[in-house]
């Protein structure tokens, strides 16, 4: 077997070191009827048979690069540059372990120390931690750090908040001491969602969950839902599920946010059908304390020379155990390596450019939109996403479109069931979508509806 | 050589990435465009390349060298792993386009439930946890579930005292109180206490077997039946399932939840810290409980997932992530799999005993061995080899790195006094085993003879000397402020 | 641009402390007429236009892997493991120079090291040099390294050599001291033309040129040629043009050759379309410094650790000038070195089995096209490669098989223009090829004769 | 820690590969199997990566810093050609499968020849020449075969005293005699020595443009027209054209026939010595005489390549290699040159141009010029600042090593006194540049004040010291060789 290095001959040798007989000896304590179990499943396999297996798995399936793809929804079809990859697949980067040996780990301590500035820069907040597993866990560790910081256990979730987030909320926090109140989603009037998240808080309240640009692409300033927030002694939690719009937008954290949390996997990161991702989390400096997951710190080696160790991490399980702050033990560390490299080369500079060229693109996707008949664009400000109120069935409509490889977006259905939104389809528009995409969707969907 | 930080070489200027000119044109952001600084600094390729490439250098990881990490199973990872994941029909697919135009990506997330189900003997797999812990929560969740289910709630989980810090912060997560089992003198758990604290309130008890000393729970069936005699579910911590992956199937011993690291025991690369994964199989007694997304069939034989709780009746305990799980992670894992077969598999967890018994019967008279019998694919040393010679467990281990390894786990598991957790791992050769197993020697030989200096102030050969931790945690510097301005 | 580091800024600033106004003055030796000339070519695209437009012309092609594949005579679809291309694709290896300063290129210099002891081992002979452009070009340096030895001109080259390098060993030697004398084809008797070289020896001869297995995949032992050439001070020197063969056959060194030189592709190394491939170069202990190319040798660091160093240059053209044994100056560094990964992978356990699984692919599918009305296979001996006699247009069989998507192999024709070959198609079968691509070849022949 | 080879650690029995099982067969293999041992060792994947790994951490490449290399143009080499040179449509096409099925391979082919033909001024190129060198032969062999066709067989070559190597060991190879021109003190072909030798003996004559001591050659037409008034042929060594692209076409200069080493100035990475790849533009005097294959267009206007002589009245040349030259490298270099676009080019020429001249500037006043007067792409310095000191130009080299630099190009040119030419390219930015600049200042310094010391048996902190060359060429170990056995 290619991975393993003993020959038999070795085994014998090393069983006679340790003076058993058989491999088997060494497995005495497992009682003898459940030992060498007969189990049903195929054996080894070649490199070349199990490349040829996988990739014909891979061929069932549309990639977004092959077709004109406008699907978002929390996961962004962006192009990643090809030094990102080679980078990260370093051996040294690729096989370290979790940066506890800081003498032999500085390459991963650095980088999540560069990582945590970057995303402080982005959010606008003081500092970040090294990273969360996604944006939707992120939120319910948001959750219930402000019913730390509070002390005070009622979550209000926006009702333009990612159904996916609020269900991933609901579930976490279900036997916690948090109450979560979710509102109800209003694709065509995102005002008056905010307002009514606004007329939602008193002094009971925790925190606000809401999300910016909304799971409709929904552009708001935060800001009057802060100052209701802080007026009750409650943090404004900010989402976002597209990272890159805060290369356009005005920060979570300039609009009073006191938490932000979101998704990263737009920069640096492949869809990867939903995951690896990487979860990005900030706050204000006064808050670190109560801050889930791991951070990274500067200090410097006995020689005096400027070095980085995991630091605060009293708070955390294998210290605290059934005391700790959350039960998350790993972060999203190579998510977040591949993050940080492109950020680096974006810049802001290139971050800002980045986003102004998804929002031209996703104009001129709503201005081509908006001239078929039977189809209604909801958003008037938006980022890289809008959706669409269409006459028919849009699952139906989605269907029709993939038939002729074009992979339109996500049926309103599909993320809200039973909410009489199976009219609505959710569109996003990255860089990497062109202008003949753009008039292949609009051909498309006049054929079909 | 010190590398300077991306601030200290970059300017907000400068790009690495080049875009399509834009005309001018009229935004529609809704006044809220960003208008203040976000001073991110930026690097042209070249020296972004150079830049992590330097940085890389600083660190150790498995394709350096031996990687003796205990419980964390730092094992060969496969670049055939990378290769595949990366293939566009895995790596560029969205989690919401239609199901139709992802059958293969739903197929591979079925053949590896086909896998995990019957490499453990046990019917369903929940597939979406995204590591170990989140894998407990996910286990534990399913066990409230059912409890509340039966009109029975419940208000204790039972957890052995060497438990990994996880365990009772996922029960406590759940709303549990957690009561700590003791271990007997030779590692294992103490059933007669385990026995004695099962009563009406107990919902669950939480094991890891094999267990965090290296050592298979023999009495681990009587322990199930006692668990299940009295209501209560019996989770297991499958940290440890690499050492009997392909041997023993856990749901022969009457585990009712198991969560895998899938990373670790199927070889995703660690990776600095994750991502992970962790999948969760099920005993039929759990199997009602399990979260969203799931894999269907609809009736003309095609993949779909199940996204949603129905509205009524539905006994589903929820969703823990947006989307459907580490896709990338399945991958990687079944790619592993249908590499090494079943019979690799096996091969691969005796390997993997065998290196640690041999580690272990080799360095038993130079080190303090634990607990005196075979071990699992670990092999645990306490400090009393160092007692009198004002070495540390902890100086020691950085002694290793002088010796061009990482060290071993450290202090973990608690019960053990300054305990050393090897696990070489099935990747490793004799040829390496033996040279790792001279430098023990050679180390512990010194550390006996009085030669403390070699310890005190290791490593002396690494890219730095020892880190102020206490500076760091005192007055927390965790981001970059440019100072000048 | 990504690629570039200096801003305007900077630009200005280094001007002014050169002492220039701009740019352009740093040109002032270039007549002024000749001076930033206009060139009609397109400006710079982003890394993703670039990708689009290649991926593009990608897609024209039909690559090996994704359909039956046939193709042989000098270049061979094997399947490379993957961590080969990780490796070789580390910085560190992929970035370096050629190793002039060995303090700093251990790792490329043990690798040649060890790449030269593998090919030593795998022809059989004492030594090898750090690799050659391919294997063509390595035998016009072979010839001229006979002539060097034997002070005799006459190369006789074997009519079963493959056409390419005999052209190459014709041009590269038209205006050298060497006298070529090229044998005629025999694809169906092949003991005949071994028979033909053996008579041509004669005292005059400086060395003789055969190919085994020949191009047409025939499979003999040459030592009665050597035994032939060594009474007539002449050297033989034994061509490849599939390594491969080396586990399964009798070493050329066996056979008594003077000089084995061969086309190391399908080991580390892709089709690439023809290149960059790997020229594998290896004689005995006495001619060692009539080798041309580079040559790594062992010695000491001035601390006594065991180093390599690029040694015996004298023979050099940055040293000899006019006077060098060859003009070439680089080697293919980066193909060797994914040889020799691959070799360290395989090893001897596994360079026997991959032979042994070509052979018996090879030898099913002689079986299957056997059995077809109206082909025979040539071919007694073999390892990998097939030549079939058809009735009817071999260049029109595998057009009309490459429309079906079978890619079939090389019609003689093409090969051997203008000599009675166009009925002949030259075949080769690896590890790579399934029983179904056997059937749908057999199927898709029947079809078309 | 020095690596063991892997005939140290590996075994013939182990094996990183697997394969099918074959069953029994009778092999058709003539009798002629491999009886004997074949002696390569095999190592499971896990001690693969990590033999290779570590051999890599000790090799300095462009990715790890400044690369100051005169004449050798170690830039950038961006990742991107990497993944374009590995798409399956590309990397696993073979040179003789059906033209049909290859079409965008060959056109890919047609696409860098016009970059190369536009960039240059000059009609028709042969891109299958394997490296430089291989070029130049490409080159000269066509200039011998026109003068041939002419019936006018001519006898000498000339090049200047301060040519790459390759050009007189090229010339010879084709059977001419070489004279040397001498050079100017300013460092430029001495004209006037030049016409004075134009006799009807001259076949050609070989420069280099830019110069090797990396200075335009400003009467390069005046030149050319006297070349081309004797009758004879201006091969230009492109060696340098890094210098000049986007800026200058050598077809308005005169040159009849330029190689370029695609691989360095279209940023293939060096690979630790190759391979390249040495495509050469000829002019409409030599354009008959180019060699096989080359690409043809059919009626129905599909691409072809002509592989093959005609039997009557071919004026080509003949065939350079088997198949049609580095692909791998056509790849490379044409998504290089599209990313760049023309103005990019032009940039990098501007900035590599810059850049040295910049680093003389800085330096002038510390190290020694060869000559007084804006450089190209690279700057040359003497040893006249090390004059006493007791410092080498190698010691110096060696020096920089230590200073986390590649050491310059030394002793090349020969026409200057122990020299060192410095070519930062392009990649290098001003901080980078700014770095450099204060190491040599400081060593500089540091020689001239009399520290031998930290030059003579420099380098100290790379991974080995000097080594032994003398030892290894008197007695030459060029294999491993078990001596237990």
């Amino acid at each position: 077997m290619r991975y393993l290095p003993l020959s038999d001959a070795d085994r014998q040798d090393m069983l006679s070191t340790i003076g058993a007989s058989n491999v088997d000896a060494l497995f005495s304590d497992v009682p003898a009827e459940f030992l060498n179990a007969k189990i049903d499943l195929p054996t080894r396999k070649t490199e070349l048979e199990v490349e040829r297996h996988m990739s014909k798995l891979a061929a069932k399936n549309t990639a977004a690069g092959s077709v004109p793809f406008f699907v978002g929804a929390g996961a962004y079809h962006h192009h990643v540059p090809s030094s990102v990859d080679h980078l990260i697949q370093r051996g040294e980067f690729l096989t370290a372990y979790t940066p506890y040996q800081p003498e032999i780990a500085q390459g991963t301590l650095q980088v999540i120390f560069e990582f945590q500035t970057q995303v402080a820069q982005l959010t606008g907040m003081d500092v970040a931690n090294a990273s969360m597993y996604d944006g939707s866990t992120g939120c319910a560790e948001a959750i219930m750090m402000a019913r730390r910081v509070t002390r005070k256990k009622k979550a209000i979730l926006a009702g333009n908040l990612h159904p996916h987030y609020r269900e991933v909320c609901l579930t976490q926090t279900q036997y916690t001491d948090d109450e979560l109140v979710s509102q109800a989603a209003n694709p065509s009037d995102p005002e008056a969602e905010l307002q009514a998240v606004i007329d939602a808080i008193d002094d009971t309240t925790s925190c606000v969950l809401v999300q910016n640009p909304d799971v409709f692409g929904n552009v708001r300033d935060l800001t009057a839902v802060a100052e209701k927030a802080h007026a009750h002694k409650a943090l404004l939690v900010a989402v976002f599920t597209e990272v890159v719009s805060l290369g356009a937008l005005k920060s979570p954290g300039e609009m009073g946010a006191d938490i932000v949390v979101g998704e990263g996997q737009s920069i640096g990161n492949g869809l990867n059908f939903g995951g690896p991702y990487v979860g990005l989390f900030a706050t204000n400096q006064k808050y670190v304390r109560q801050m889930p997951g791991r951070l990274c710190g500067q200090t410097v080696d006995a020689d005096g020379k400027r070095g980085f160790v995991l630091t605060l991490s009293t708070r955390e399980q294998h210290i605290r155990r059934e005391k700790a702050t959350s039960n998350i033990c790993t972060n999203s560390g190579l998510c977040a390596l591949a993050f940080s490299i492109h950020m680096s080369l974006l810049g802001e500079k290139g971050i800002r450019q980045l986003a102004m060229v998804n929002h031209k693109k996703t104009l001129d996707l709503k201005t081509a939109l908006n001239s078929i008949e039977g189809v209604e664009v909801l958003n008037k400000a938006f980022f890289n996403e809008i959706t669409l109120r269409i006459t028919g069935d849009a699952t139906d409509v989605v269907e029709k479109l993939a038939k002729k490889d074009i992979i339109a977006g996500v049926p309103g259905g599909r993320l809200f069931p039973n909410a009489g939104l199976d009219d609505h389809i959710l569109l996003a528009a990255t860089e990497c979508v062109t202008d003949d995409d753009i008039a292949a969707l609009t051909a498309g969907l006049k054929e079909v509806l | 050589l010190a590398e300077p930080l991306i601030y200290e070489i970059g300017s907000t200027e400068l790009t690495g990435v080049d875009f399509e000119d834009l005309e001018e044109f009229d935004a529609q952001l809704g006044g809220v465009e960003r208008q203040s600084e976000i001073g991110c600094a930026g690097l042209a390729e070249p020296d972004v390349m150079r830049h992590y490439t330097r940085l890389s250098r600083r660190n150790y990881g498995i394709d350096m060298g031996v990687f003796p990490l205990g419980s964390c199973t730092m094992k060969h990872n496969p670049r055939l792993n990378e290769k595949i994941a990366r293939l566009p029909g895995f790596s560029n697919v969205h989690p919401l386009q239609p199901m139709s135009t992802v059958q293969g990506a739903i197929e591979l997330m079925e053949e590896l439930s086909t896998w995990l189900t019957r490499m453990t003997n046990m019917p369903v797999v929940a597939l979406s946890p995204k590591a170990g812990a989140h894998g407990e929560l996910c286990g534990v969740m399913a066990m409230r579930k059912a409890h509340e289910a039966k009109g029975d709630a419940r208000s204790v989980v039972l957890c052995p005292e060497s438990a990994h810090g996880t365990n009772p912060a996922t029960a406590a997560f759940c709303g549990y109180k957690v009561k700590a089992i003791p271990a007997k003198d030779n590692g294992r758990v103490d059933m007669q206490a385990l026995i004695a604290s099962l009563d009406e309130t107990v919902a669950a008890v939480m094991l890891t077997n094999p267990n965090t000393c290296g050592l298979f729970e023999n009495e681990v069936r009587q322990i199930a039946d006692a668990i299940h005699d009295n209501g209560s579910y019996f989770y297991c911590d499958g940290a440890n399932f690499n050492a009997i992956a392909g041997k023993v199937c856990p749901g022969d011993l009457g585990v009712d939840a198991m969560h895998f690291n899938l990373h670790k025991t199927f070889s995703t690369p660690h990776g600095g810290g994750g991502p992970g994964s962790g999948p969760v199989v099920f005993s039929d007694r759990l199997k009602d409980y399990v979260p969203v997304p799931y894999i269907v069939n609809d009736a003309e034989g095609k993949f779909a997932l199940k996204e949603w709780l129905e509205i009524e009746g539905d006994t589903s305990f929820g969703r823990l992530t947006a989307f459907h799980g580490q896709m990338g992670m399945y991958t990687r894992a079944l790619t592993y799999m249908l590499s090494h077969g079943i019979d690799g598999i096996k091969q691969a967890s005796e390997d993997a005993v065998l290196n640690a018994n041999y580690v272990q019967a080799s360095l038993k008279e130079d080190m303090s061995l634990a607990f005196d019998s075979y071990c699992m694919h670990e092999c645990l040393f306490d400090d009393g080899f160092l007692k009198d010679t004002g070495v540390t467990t902890l100086d020691f281990a950085k002694a290793m790195i002088d010796e061009g390894y990482h060290p071993m786990t450290m202090y973990f598991p608690l019960v053990v006094h300054g305990a050393m957790l090897v696990e070489p791992t099935e990747s490793e050769s004799k040829y390496n085993l033996d040279q790792f197993i001279r430098s023990m020697k050679g180390l512990a030989a010194e550390a006996k003879s009085g030669n403390k200096q070699r310890f005190l102030a290791a490593p002396y050969h690494a890219p730095y000397a020892r880190l102020d931790e206490t500076l760091a945690a005192r007055k927390p510097i965790l981001r970059y402020e440019n100072n000048e301005s």
